[in-house]
């Protein structure tokens, strides 16, 4: 495939990480924010080849991983109403609730279909008039263009037994909150490619400036993930600390702004729970008043259930980035994708299962 | 399947079937692991590989396949399970041979209780263990709710022939005289009396047996037994009429001397049913020589499956290959197959 | 085996551009495999351009030049100790924004 | 089932498969001479009796059990009529034996086009009569709306074994070389394609094919094979993974050797999927000894089955028993067994 | 196997009698099988009577009385000839009906 | 069972068959009504130990058979509506319509099923609000009061997706059309059971005197049966034509007098087409204007087809009592049940079904 083997190649990659050694005197932790990037660094065994002196602390850029208990528990709720057709992507099927995941409540009789689009969960709506089709709206700002898109075209189309459950986060005061914190040791971040793409990354200057922490915009295919690290380490070592494009031929420094113009006719910030993190200010998008129509939240009555805190699990940690999967006491025990602990476990973007799925019992 | 004790996230494991049972992957392993291997222990099952390999004591063998769909699952005198297990042995038992192994197929529809399959496969485990057959390879399907039934099983068997016996659907000969091994009718009405929509209370109980054992001693007996069947879907009235066209022969019987139970008869009335056309899963047909139908009569009422068996008809010669009932006041009535069942689903 | 990793975006070559319910759309073809897209967030795109798509939405276009650059960039794989050394000769005080 | 000329009231057969066709009764009797017996045309089919008997050329068999969900029906590159055989015979054949009879057990939804299901039965017929199996034996149930999903079919098999072999999926021993016959993931694909909710378009076909005559080219040519194996659900990875653990092994593949269709590889990638997870319904891995691994692998590309076979690995020591892949980086990632599709009824 | 042969009607015990959904119902039991009925045709009924059913109702109740009767004539079978005879005797004038 | 088994006795009824040969001194042919009561003959083989001289013409009185193929051809288009739930007793399933029968429409998808009592119809309205509960309503009188009470319950529980499809048919009429066909052979009628346990059978007495015909009030077991015929051969033996009741233990003079008044509240005459003989003036009910809510035909918009009339089937001369069904020339070749040209082929209470199921080979 055009514009994706062609950032695979071996031979290169070697190359890349041989020379991402030769500039590296010192240890160097670096963040890549996105679970995709993630998933790609375990897959690929980009780690493995990095000079010990990296460290990749994966970030909490997982939306499975991210989205709170309290989400997923409403969505439980909503998913087992007989009216209601469910619709989410599959990744959020196992993610476990307080008591449950929508895969059990499938299996309890709960209608809960997996789509691939949240235009297919409005073609459901469309085709299923007298049901009501609730679409899990989860995700980054990648993802946000398309949800938005979703509750809008369903207003112009009048489909009024569509609504959305939202629970989107943003990368940009996740990476505030991260460098914020007392235990940090992110020194660098990559930051996520198709984030920016949609996004633009002018709002990162600022970030870079006020922490003094080197942010690259990277890709996602090992050349790029190599590139984004080179650069990130060529920053770090020459004591530099700004924004850079390692992604020219996706992102511009503006983004996509029919996506953002359509994101900001629909949604609106709000402060936003992070799973294992906590609340972030000002860290997610809601619908704003003009389609609160389609808000899933108003139009079922849903308990709120108290956020029952794993005693185990230290997927918080791990998405701060405090500690490494295998760190957890849990992990390959108790704790596996089939029997998952936490969402870090569930999502292939997530690092637990990254680790688990590629990498477990391999020497790092 | 048990739960770690500290578990933060309490009911990890699935209470109902998901589709991901049915998915080839770790789940469907561990079905198989914590309920069908427990059920159906035995040196040969392998219920995870490709294929299981046997010595057959004898090159002769009988093959037969049956998929069993009764709603409900659980029934008056069985399930579901005892049925897959007893329907198949019983076809094998029909040709004379010995059942020595089945096959098991799971179609299940995602949001069974795992809970109702144990018990399943735990009444197939018994059911063979009872007559001694062992259940060598299985399969798991699970499909998505509404593109099933709970569960549907497919079982297909092995038995192992004795050279010197031919008996077969063909093999009824004018003269022969025709046994039933005992009451007719109380699977397909026990199956009834739970159907909604048509349910009414009874006491009545499936007669779902293995023959297996009833049919060792019978040809043990007599070494003249032309046919054995046993009379399930379509009921005595159905068998008769195979028989009749493939031996190209008439029955007649009478309908006197036809061992129906009290509530069976009265519920037959009352829907309007011929008991003749109703389902039984633990009876059989003998068609035999006239020399030894009493002998055999005899050996059969020894047995807990033949206790109630009885002489109710012969075979005659007759161009239409017609099954015909001697009527109370002594006239004549042609016994026909049905065309179709309008209650569906009695195994 | 989770079909959509929900992150996923992947580059595909835009094909052939329509409207379906008042959308725009497109088809575009992921190195033989063919798809229906949303267009709607790129207005200028033409048939034969790359797009990246995720979750039925085409996000951004690629940009070819850049996309030439970078590879040239893989392929010449002596410049980066040059450039090391470049940079730390140039030492703390430049610490701007790069074009 | 032809109209008369004159019949005052068309249509008076069925388009559709209604209940009755499972009743026992007449219809059914129907349904199987005029669309399963020419189907499946051979001299032991007993499609109405209740069991079939047979001389076995030997003493040593294989028995194999497959439930055929697939949806849709007919599919680009075959239908579940081709799978049901084919799957049955491959599971047959990955033992070493020659499959010989097949049974058949369907269970179709009232509705049923009885069109489809002459396609589907055809199908069979004519996969059977090319790798040279008999269907003995079959059952018919028909379930209502909504409690099936067109057709499932099950068949059960049985093969003839050599006695010089023994082919295990525990026969795997560090040093032994890993054979694939041919491209990876290609029926998977080509279900996903036409997937209501994930249709995309792709020249894409399904691989599925009967392995038999590719595993007796295989078997004549060496042997030292320890292990052979279809990977179908779960893919090369759960088939390998399952391997491992019963040979008490490890197996390192290299990724840049396992041949994938381009195409295949596009959808994947798009899908999110790894390939080597996606099924397969016309491909075998071997394992054998790493003397006759390039002998084995000529005669395999002489063969149509296996012109891209391909050495995709090697069995190591491991205890753990894990499947490593090397990248293209040349770092290792492990090849994991997946949870439980997300993706049902590819076969 | 056509259940409900619609014509028909069948003799039962009435069990017991209770209410549901408004309607009075009763349960009755042919020889050993007990089903659910309607009584609402049958105002009088009481437990131990005999009913006639169809398709869910109580139709009528059997009478006792005349039910033995009938069957006592059943039993002799000689009145047939002697009535015949006296009934040939009385000619065509008596063309009127039965009590 | 009591009140029933006792009526089967084979010896008395042989002594009985034996006393009517004795008494019968010349050949008389007598019609038994009612489906159920020819389905009995039939299969006891009632009509192979009357003498020779006494044939039983088998009459209109099977429902199924008598139900126009107009009403088929409107059941048919409501059962394939989407929204309907349509209801029937078995029986009715496999009566060929026009182009097609409720089977076939059921395997197309139309959501039809089968109930024992017009009450399960009910209760499947209770059940199901979103859907229409379409009741086919046919019978005779004594289905009529079930049918009756039906839809008063739903009226009085306000059960307003529930309709029913009626076709209701009387026996009186009907004895009157076959007395004045200019083709009657008819001497004497056994009158159904059921149908005067419900009505009585005070009307009768005008037709006993208008035609000059014996009506006797018959039971449906062997023993009932042989005392019709019986009472019926003594009155056509010495000349009488009265109404007599030889099933006094349900029948009564006035019937069930409850069961009329529901009949009644909710149904009026009308003039009624019958399958196979043609229109017969106030020979059927229809909902009053009442309970005209509740009529399928007025809730669904259903074309009237022109019915087809059968170039082969005899079934209307079989139903007035002209020819016995196995003097029709397609009885048994391409007329069986498997393949029924009439509906007097369907039903097993149908006289050419009966012939065929119980006595098509033997020599009668
Ligand atoms: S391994 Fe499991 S328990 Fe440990 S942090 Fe990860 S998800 Fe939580
Ligand atoms: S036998 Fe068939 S064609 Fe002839 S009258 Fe009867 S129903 Fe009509
Ligand atoms: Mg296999
Ligand atoms: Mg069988
Ligand atoms: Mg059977
Ligand atoms: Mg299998
Ligand atoms: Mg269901
Ligand atoms: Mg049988
Ligand atoms: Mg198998
Ligand atoms: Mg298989
Ligand atoms: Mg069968
Ligand atoms: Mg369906």
């Amino acid at each position: 495939m055009k514009h994706l083997t062609e950032y695979r190649d071996g031979e290169k990659s070697l190359k890349l990480a041989e020379q991402i050694s030769r500039i590296c005197t010192r240890p160097w932790s670096i963040m890549e924010v996105c679970g995709g990037q993630t998933h790609s660094i375990i897959r690929n065994g980009i780690d493995q080849i990095l000079p010990d002196s990296i460290e990749m602390i994966h970030g909490p850029g997982c939306p499975v991983c991210v989205t709170p208990i309290s989400v997923i528990d409403k969505a439980l709720q909503m998913a087992a109403r007989p009216e209601v057709i469910f619709c989410s992507f599959g990744d959020m099927l196992r993610v476990p609730g307080t008591s449950e995941d929508l895969f059990r409540v499938k299996g309890s009789g709960g209608d809960v279909r997996i789509v691939y689009s949240p235009l297919d969960a409005v073609k459901l709506a469309r085709e299923n008039p007298n049901r009501e089709v609730v679409f899990l709206a989860i995700g980054f700002e990648t993802t946000a263009p398309a949800n938005a898109m979703a509750v809008k075209i369903a207003k112009q189309q009048s489909i009024y037994n569509f609504s959305v459950l939202v629970s989107h986060v943003l990368v940009p005061p996740a990476i505030e909150a991260i460098m914020d914190s007392p235990e940090n040791r992110v020194q660098a971040f990559l930051a996520a490619g198709h984030v920016c793409s949609v996004m633009g990354y002018h709002q990162y200057h600022e970030i870079a400036e006020k922490y003094a922490v080197p942010i690259v915009v990277t890709g996602f295919e090992p050349l790029d993930l190599l590139d984004g690290i080179r650069r990130t380490v060529m920053q770090l070592e020459t004591g530099k600390s700004h924004v850079e494009n390692a992604f020219p031929r996706v992102v511009s420094e503006a983004g996509n702004e029919a996506a953002q113009a359509t994101i900001a006719e629909v949604f609106e910030p709000t402060d936003r729970d992070w799973r294992g993190i906590g609340m972030i200010p000002q860290s997610g998008w809601r619908l704003n008043s003009d389609f609160s129509d389609f808000d899933a939240e108003r139009r079922f009555d849903v308990k709120h259930v108290a956020e029952a805190a794993s005693t185990i699990c230290r997927a918080g940690e791990v998405l701060r980035g405090a500690i490494k999967p295998h760190q957890c006491a849990a992990f390959g025990k108790q704790c596996t994708p089939r029997n998952p602990l936490g969402a870090t476990m569930v999502s292939s973007e997530g690092a637990c299962a990254a680790y688990y799925n590629y990498g477990r019992f391999l020497n790092r | 399947m048990t739960q770690s004790p500290q578990c933060p996230i309490p009911l990890r494991d699935y209470p109902n079937v998901i589709l991901a049972h049915g998915g080839g992957g770790k789940l469907s392993a561990e079905l198989i692991e914590h309920v069908f291997a427990p059920a159906f222990a035995n040196e040969h099952v392998t219920l995870l590989g490709d294929s299981t390999t046997l010595s057959l004591p004898g090159q002769r063998i009988a093959v037969s396949t049956d998929s069993f769909v009764v709603q409900p699952l659980f029934f008056p005198g069985g399930s579901i399970g005892h049925l897959a297990v007893n329907g198949t042995v019983n076809d094998l038992a029909m040709s004379g041979s010995k059942p020595l192994y089945l096959t098991a197929g799971f179609i299940i529809e995602e949001g069974l209780p795992v809970e109702k399959l144990i018990r399943i496969a735990n009444d197939m485990g018994a059911a063979a263990k009872q007559v001694g057959v062992s259940i060598i390879a299985g399969d798991t399907k699970v499909v998505e709710r509404e593109c099933g039934d709970g569960c549907y099983i497919n079982t297909s068997g092995i038995g192992v022939l004795p050279t010197n016996l031919h008996i077969a659907s063909n093999q009824a000969k004018p003269g022969d005289v025709v046994i039933i091994s005992g009451t007719v009718g109380d699977h397909g009405v026990a199956i009834m009396s739970v159907r909604e929509g048509l349910s009414f209370e009874s006491q009545i109980e499936s007669d779902c047996a293995s023959l297996a054992g009833l049919v060792q001693v019978m040809i043990d007996t007599s070494p003249n037994i032309h046919v054995l069947r046993d009379p399930t879907r379509g009921g005595v009235a159905m068998s008769l009429n195979e028989i009749a066209a493939d031996s190209g022969c008439g029955i007649e019987l009478d309908d006197a001397s036809i061992p129906i139970k009290e509530a069976v008869r009265s519920a037959c009335e009352f829907l309007g049913l011929d008991p003749l056309l109703v389902a039984n899963e633990g009876k059989l047909i003998a068609i035999v020589s006239a020399v030894d139908a009493d002998r055999l009569l005899e050996t059969m009422k020894l047995h807990p499956l033949g206790q109630d068996a009885a002489i109710i008809g012969r075979v005659v010669e007759d161009a239409h290959h017609l099954v015909v009932a001697r009527t109370a006041v002594g006239t004549k009535r042609i016994v026909s197959i049905p065309i179709g069942e309008q209650l569906p689903r009695i195994c | 085996m989770t079909v959509t990793n929900m992150c996923l975006a992947v580059p595909g070559q835009v094909e052939s551009l329509f409207c379906e319910n008042e959308t725009s759309m497109g088809r575009v073809n992921f190195g033989g495999v063919v798809k229906e897209v949303c267009m709607a967030f790129l207005p200028e795109i033409k048939v034969g351009d790359y797009v990246i798509v995720h979750v039925g939405f085409a996000i951004n276009q690629i940009d070819e030049e850049s996309a030439q650059e970078t590879l040239e960039t893989f392929a010449e794989l002596g410049w980066l100790e040059d450039e090391l050394e470049e940079l730390r000769a140039n030492g703390e005080e430049a610490n701007g924004e790069e074009a």
